[in-house]
């Protein structure tokens, strides 16, 4: 259950294709659900061009090791990975990776789902993001349920 | 005692403040050590953790804690 | 939106990273969620190591092209990508890729899981294993909510 | 009237019957189609569809119509 918060950019899909094929038990798992949350060049009516990405070094490891061992602890996974940027970004550079593997389906997207929600919520990043008008700080995560 | 106080995103900037060593002679509360750091009182979407872990104002502080202070976050 | 069923083995993480960069709008999605089912070794308390996925050609295409465009409707999202195997199969093999991409996570979340339970409810695919006791075909696909 | 019939997964094997052209002279519905395939009443979770499109056994059939029966579909 890796969990790692890189200061360079990454490329997502290709880091777990990889780590599937190096670490997970060929044929024990039958699902994995993935999250990518990548920066957009907008955002709240206006143009991005480019983002920092501020952590408290020393908790964020912990909330980000806590969140996958919950979600180890509440469903039947076989394996997680958490992959999380900071510094400084551009539009489309990724920012997380979160996947979850199990046997079957529900556990996966219920991992993968809940670990993004607790990620949003409590893990202690936050986005300064550079605008025509200067930068300005991210003043809060959208909910859950109702993001549009 | 001694603590450590530290400050997060725009209230770093806000404050001014990166980090603190702050030193007291009697225990503490966290929203104590809030007001040796900032005249105003917190703002109401404030959030706070003493030694890495998200705690409430009325937190009693020990010698050598670590005291953040930050905004909602918003990683991910 | 493509949908394609693919008679050989394919690498679902590598082939979603490559589509995402070669026809994704860079900056305009923020989030991607995908799911991969793939082949496991052991079903109904038997070793399993072969499978074969035969389908009805002409109703599956429609099938799942529907659950896409219904997908695109229900929710906003920028594109979805829907690879499906047929054939023989071995253990570890990638048998479905599903993603969805969005603005904001929820409707990427959402389509993601509502493709995969219409497509295992609807789409006309059906798993024959290979045991030791010989070939069986799989009665049933695991519910979406209780599939433990 | 001429009507295609197919079908699929276990149902295939049990029948021995992949693909069949059935010539009828009335009007005929899906349960008929099942009738001129089989002496056994239909399995309990027997799908249907018509024209590539999942209907119920009372659905009636026209002239050159593929209809399809098959077990509950297992994929993904």
């Amino acid at each position: 259950m890796p969990v790692e918060i890189r200061p360079r950019p990454f490329a997502p899909w290709l880091e777990l294709g990889q780590y599937q094929d190096r670490h997970l038990p060929p044929g024990a798992f039958g699902a994995c659900a993935a999250f990518v949350g990548s920066m957009r060049d907008f955002n709240c009516g206006e143009r991005v061009h480019a983002m920092t990405l501020e952590h408290y070094a020393g908790m964020t490891e912990r909330q980000l090791t806590r969140l996958t061992e919950t979600a180890l602890a509440r469903h039947r996974l076989i394996d997680v990975l958490l992959l999380h940027r900071i510094g400084d970004l551009r539009p489309n550079d990724p920012i997380v990776l979160v996947a979850a593997w199990s046997a079957h389906r529900a556990d996966a997207f219920a991992a993968c789902r809940e670990m993004m929600e607790t990620l949003k919520s409590r893990a202690t990043f936050w986005k300064k993001e550079s605008t025509r008008g200067g930068e300005r700080w991210v003043e809060s995560n959208t909910p859950a349920f109702e993001d549009r | 005692m001694t603590v450590h106080i530290k400050c997060f995103a725009s209230l770093r900037q806000q404050l001014g403040v990166d980090a603190v060593r702050l030193e007291h002679r009697r225990e503490m509360t966290v929203a104590d050590a809030w007001r040796a750091l900032s005249a105003q009182p917190p703002p109401g979407n404030l959030l706070c953790a003493r030694n890495f872990e998200y705690v409430d104002f009325d937190q009693t502080i020990a010698d050598g804690d670590e005291i953040a202070f930050f905004p909602p976050v918003t990683g991910g």
